[in-house]
């Protein structure tokens, strides 16, 4: 065994911390946040021309073919630092995706432009009556000539506003076994019979719906295989819990570092607050929670990355992953008391991301149920 | 034992539910929401909300409803369950029902005030025609109040005040700070505290808006520089503030708006037992069940310390133990309704007030920030589990 | 509303506490709860005596006529002091279904014999395969001319070792709704067509198996209306749920106080350990925990006095209080350290009731369940 | 990173698992059992199983298993990697694998015993020749075992011990005492300690059972009555004896018999997918279902700790946050296993061992039980937080 990363990981960890740090002061990630249009394109190419986006794109695609382990590890820097932007709906829902499924004319043609950041991606798949469960996708695309038709809505597409493509996840077939007859389907945003509206979310984190309204694509648009692409959205959906593990750790750790740091300065009663046995509990059980965490997300990343199956660990690390980040953002609030309770702090930042990131890919009542499953129950 | 309200109890409580579903103007649910345990989407301290409340305050002061608690003599119905029925039933429609004038410096001027003062300031909050805040957190005494630095010096019939508060809720819509500030500093740390009144109007007051993460306007911070006051503003005894604030704790607990708690339960066993994900009924699902049958039990024990600390001050008890279950319990709970919910709506529960498909008028995105400020703001949870522990169960200090 | 007990129930109160105290040392507890014959027939006449098992006995029949309130305090009390005996068997799941239900004949048969101390009884409900759902009660009772045949095994019936009748819940036709076909039997325990054994449990509480091996009875022995005894049972389990409620809370309540006084006594690190933020705050959580659920106990106890409907109630304190019991038992234990870890310390004998007694009449699953159900879902 | 054993930790953990599957006696599994971070049902300190013991830890000792962690020139492997997997594989199968001598005295002696004392006590522990009892609670130091009052006067060349110590884990079937005592009265509370041997035959030195609340004689209090011992026998520098024990912490830490968890949950699992209940497998009980998968996430966390913790040892830390982790989440996962057992099994999970309708063998019952003394012993949950927030976090003491 070895717990720690190697020495590329060490770089790109200090150099992603640092650039962020340096490009992202936390009065511009607010001000990104803020606004509907929530990140910089001026910063979205500097991160790709440092090799972000590519990191996971093999090299024959311009990319730099890095490991899942990498990317988990430039993740949660990016975390750590509330990091904006649609990067993981590009580089995992739409990359990935497209490196999973597509022929090869679609990754030549998308990739490359991904790496370089000159292109930007999502996955539409929730829908108002099924957060992810085939049997109740209702959006169908219905071949007619040389084109689908694509209607219904969906909801909670993240980044879509951002993107020049939806990758649609739509019924192609009725069929008694629900997961069969879908299909993913590459649809351009400029679509003029799609309508993406912005949701507005607690953290304004550019969740979106899309009316697809009788929307026409090109056959040629089909992702992978007609009728059979459940197995990818499922593989897809495992990547991006774990990727959205990698940046709540991070982001908990920074909620953390903050909340310790605080502790130790600030003074009641005449000593400081972390000198207070009820204090030190609550920062011990917080890293704790962190660290056992940890654990979880780069086991999991470490056998996806070594192309073992890991569902089980995957499932087990949403399932706490999301409940800790939470948890910790709620008792660093506790920690600063009323100074964290106000919009210029960065605490309640990390504590709106908490909750959004637990319930994203699937929320603790679900991946629990995989594990059990797993278990083989 | 008797769990029924008195038939007057309950005569009361239908006219009180008569009258505010009567007064509330049409679509006031979907304009204004507090999350109970919570003090930071405190609708009585917007500015938008400001003239409605006034009125709505001279309103309920007509009705003798402002002072149900204080004696007869006073103009009160010397109930504090009438109280806390009040209060009950108002919050449970977000409408106007108590604040700091009416449950904090009444109460104190009734225990502690010269008659000089009682006879100037009750009447006047009675009617619902003064609003104060209150003046005790400083950047520096937070859990702490008695590390107050904000000094009052005498000079001559005067007290010159300087110094500076924050978290000062709806300090920016009041007329008067109930201030606490330092008038010995030879003094033991809580032995040279005065509380006083101050005109919002003395030259020398600055207020400040905070943003809270809400988004909302509700905090301020207050600087004192050289605001002159009579000395005859000082609330009882001079130096003896700390130990008043300490005594008028239990009624500050008595207002919690309870009656929220169950509107947001009915709101959402109404919301799953309407709505269909993956093809069944939410309210089907066993997980979602037990979240709300504990959310049910919980709050029935809320109810409980709630009922109890009222008809405990009614026996002429102050109930340390039980007013602290009921802030810790609140607040307590207003996290755990707030989890219980994004769980129980999933994304949806995310959305905010106004979006489309937001469920339950958006109030479970707002309660889920303003949750955190339920275990911080009036004691932290760590400072009344102290309380409770010494002061209640005689547990010694350090 | 009034919180406090009336005169006459303080006065119960004080004298259950006093009799308990001193008829009831620690060591002849402790005595009684490890031997298979856990009562004293001797104290047991005394509590009769004392018109204990006739509390809710009308007059008429030799009784009390106490209230079910009555009964709480009397209970809570019980618990307070761990006495031990077949008080709950034979007085609620007994006597209250003679009460309920029995003809004025069996009234006058058995419950002047119960309130004199003079017969014990239990209700044998509880299976193998089923805790208590209707549809799968298996033991069934067949009429063959005037006589009832009984077959099939009972579990975990309290106190069935001490029993001198069994109140057998057996079904008697097999109907579409599960609810119906269900009958109360009354057994003789001599019956030799019957066998009891004692179960070896962590609190030694007398739980039994009991086979039925084609038991005949008279079919005069039938206990209120054939095949319609589902409503009783239901009615009966509700009462004695809540009985155990007030077991439960008095414990918890003798845990917390033991607790109290050791944290205020023990030093460690040169000061009372109770100066100690940690314990401070378990102490101060385990009042919480006590007090809000003796609430819940004693509102549920007053609906049943006054006669309203108390479903929810009931099943609010069962599924809240049996969780309380045990975290309180727990952190007395971690209060008391080594020294409560010891045979003969009390404290285990609360902590190993207090699980007892949280799945006695349905554990915190079941009851919940029922609170979902009451909210209407 | 890497997460595999390498492939010489596999070949062992596969020699490991064939040897103990070999070496136990039949039925093994129903005689015997031990609840995870429990400390009161530890059947090495039973005197019903010591032969069996003594014999089994010779055979260890033989291979070489006693001391997998220490150094290559004393008999080790110098892998507390293979001591981890040793212990995981035994604690599965309830095997004899380790104890006070061997994760305890033996690493001790190696940090700060003298040449002699090493020559004179390792090869017997790694041989399993010798088994010691830990010295370190009174009736007055429990959590603070600073205040330990028993004392060791000086007298010629040899020591005169008075005192009594408490919690005397397996003492009754010890040969020596790793004994803490103070020599020095004069010193602060923590400088007047020192760790010293001494023989259990030693006039003076008297045992007396204590049953704890699994009905199980592991405890015993242990009385000294001038007690005369070779100043020898003192480990390392005299008066350092409190800091050599908080530097051993940590190997405590490693001996967790973690494999039992593992072994339950299997259990368990199985369990439920065998066994119908109202109708239906108690495995498609979603309530059930989260239990589970809770355990075996909590679990899996567990390892991340342990793991971590060997490494960071053969990597030359003193992992201060991540053994004090492992400690604490050990043993609170003791008591939710057996939480969340008992409420799966229902009142089956009451039954104790060799009762007819019993599941697991009766092994929930007694860990129910057991359970409670995992965040008591070795450390309070209390003291080992603090240790972490001081030590591990830099927070300030008081």
């Amino acid at each position: 065994m070895d717990f720690e990363l190697n020495e590329d990981q060490r770089m790109l960890k200090a150099s992603v911390h640092h650039f962020l740090e340096k490009e992202f002061p936390k009065e511009l990630i607010k001000k990104l946040y803020q606004s509907d249009d929530g990140y910089s394109s001026e910063l979205w190419r500097k991160m790709a021309a440092l090799g972000w986006m590519g990191l996971l794109v093999p090299e024959e695609y311009g990319g730099v073919g890095g490991s899942f382990l990498d990317l988990v590890v430039l993740v949660e820097e990016m975390g750590y630092n509330l990091c904006p932007g649609p990067f993981l709906s590009t580089v995992v829902l739409g990359g990935m995706t497209v490196l999973m499924s597509g022929n090869e004319e679609q990754k030549i043609d998308i990739l490359p432009k991904l790496t370089r950041g000159e292109v930007k991606l999502t996955l539409a798949l929730s829908e108002p009556n099924t957060i992810y469960d085939p049997s109740y996708i209702q959006v169908t695309a219905t071949l007619d000539k040389d084109e689908y038709v694509i209607g219904g809505t969906k909801l909670f597409v993240p980044d879509a506003n951002f993107a020049d493509y939806f990758l649609c996840v739509a019924r192609t077939e009725r069929t008694p076994n629900p997961e069969e007859g879908i299909t993913i389907l590459l649809v351009d945003a400029k679509n003029p019979r799609t309508k993406c509206t912005l949701l507005r979310t607690l953290f304004n984190s550019k969740l979106c719906e899309i009316v697809f309204n009788d929307a026409r694509v090109a056959k040629e648009n089909v992702l992978g295989t007609v009728n059979l692409a459940w197995p990818t959205v499922t593989a897809i959906m495992e990547k991006a819990a774990l990727v959205r593990c990698a940046e709540m750790i991070g982001g908990a750790q920074a909620a953390f570092d903050m909340a310790l740091q605080y502790a130790k300065q600030r003074v009641q009663f005449d000593r400081p607050i972390g000198s207070f046995q009820a204090i030190q509990h609550h920062l011990a059980n917080m890293w704790i929670d962190i660290n056992g965490s940890r654990f979880l997300l780069y086991k999991a990343a470490w056998k996806m990355s070594s192309l073992i199956r890991a569902s089980k660990e995957v499932a087990m690390a949403k399932a706490r992953i999301g409940n800790v980040y939470r948890r910790v953002t709620t008792l660093g609030h506790q920690i600063f008391g009323g100074i964290g309770f106000t919009m210029e702090h960065d605490m309640h930042l990390y504590h709106r991301l908490s909750i959004e990131g637990d319930q994203a890919f699937g929320d603790q009542d679900f991946h629990r149920e995989k594990v059990a499953r797993e278990l083989g129950l | 034992m008797d769990f029924e309200f008195t038939q007057q109890e309950t005569a009361f409580r239908k006219e009180v539910e008569d009258f505010v579903k009567q007064e509330l103007p049409p679509g006031w649910d979907e304009k204004i929401f507090r999350w109970p345990g919570g003090y930071g989407a405190t609708p009585m301290f917007e500015a938008n909300f400001k003239e409605f409340w006034d009125q709505s305050f001279r309103k309920l002061g007509s009705k003798g409803w402002l002072c149900l608690g204080w004696p007869t003599e006073y103009g009160g119905m010397a109930s504090t369950m009438k109280q806390a029925i009040f209060n009950d039933v108002m919050s449970y429609y977000g409408a106007p029902a108590a604040d700091v004038a009416t449950s904090i410096v009444g109460p104190t001027i009734l225990l502690v005030g010269s008659e000089e003062m009682k006879k100037e300031w009750l009447p006047k909050i009675a009617r619902g025609d003064v609003r104060f805040w209150l003046g005790y957190s400083e950047p520096n005494a937070g859990s702490d109040l008695s590390s107050c630095q904000t000094k009052a010096y005498e000079e001559g019939d005067d007290l010159i005040i300087n110094g500076q508060k924050i978290w000062s809720s709806g300090a920016h819509i009041a007329d008067y700070a109930w201030l606490l500030a330092r008038t010995d500093s030879t003094a033991k740390k809580h032995q040279g505290l005065s509380l006083m009144i101050v005109d919002n109007r003395t030259p020398g007051l600055t207020i400040r808006p905070i943003q809270n993460i809400c988004g909302i306007h509700s905090f301020n911070e207050v600087f004192f520089d050289d605001v002159r006051i009579p000395k005859k503003h000082i609330v009882g005894e001079i130096n003896k503030g700390f130990y008043y604030l300490m005594v008028a704790l239990q009624f500050e607990r008595i207002i919690m708006p309870i009656g929220a708690f169950r509107r947001i339960l009915e709101e959402l066993v109404k919301y799953v037992k309407e709505t269909k994900r993956d093809g069944a009924m939410l309210g089907k699902n066993s997980r979602v069940r037990d979240k709300l049958a504990t959310m049910a039990i919980e709050l029935e024990i809320l109810y409980g310390f709630y009922w109890r600390t009222a008809w405990l001050m009614d026996q002429g008890v102050a109930p340390v133990l039980e007013s602290s279950a009921l802030k810790l319990l609140g607040s307590e709970l207003g996290q755990s309704f707030a989890n219980a919910a994004m769980e129980i709506l999933g994304p949806f529960g995310q959305l905010e007030k106004g979006s489309k498909w937001v469920p339950l008028k958006g109030m479970v995105s707002l309660g889920y920030l303003d949750s955190v400020s339920g275990p911080i703001g009036a004691g932290t949870s760590e400072v009344i589990r102290g309380i409770m522990a010494t002061r209640g169960l005689g547990l010694p200090r350090i």
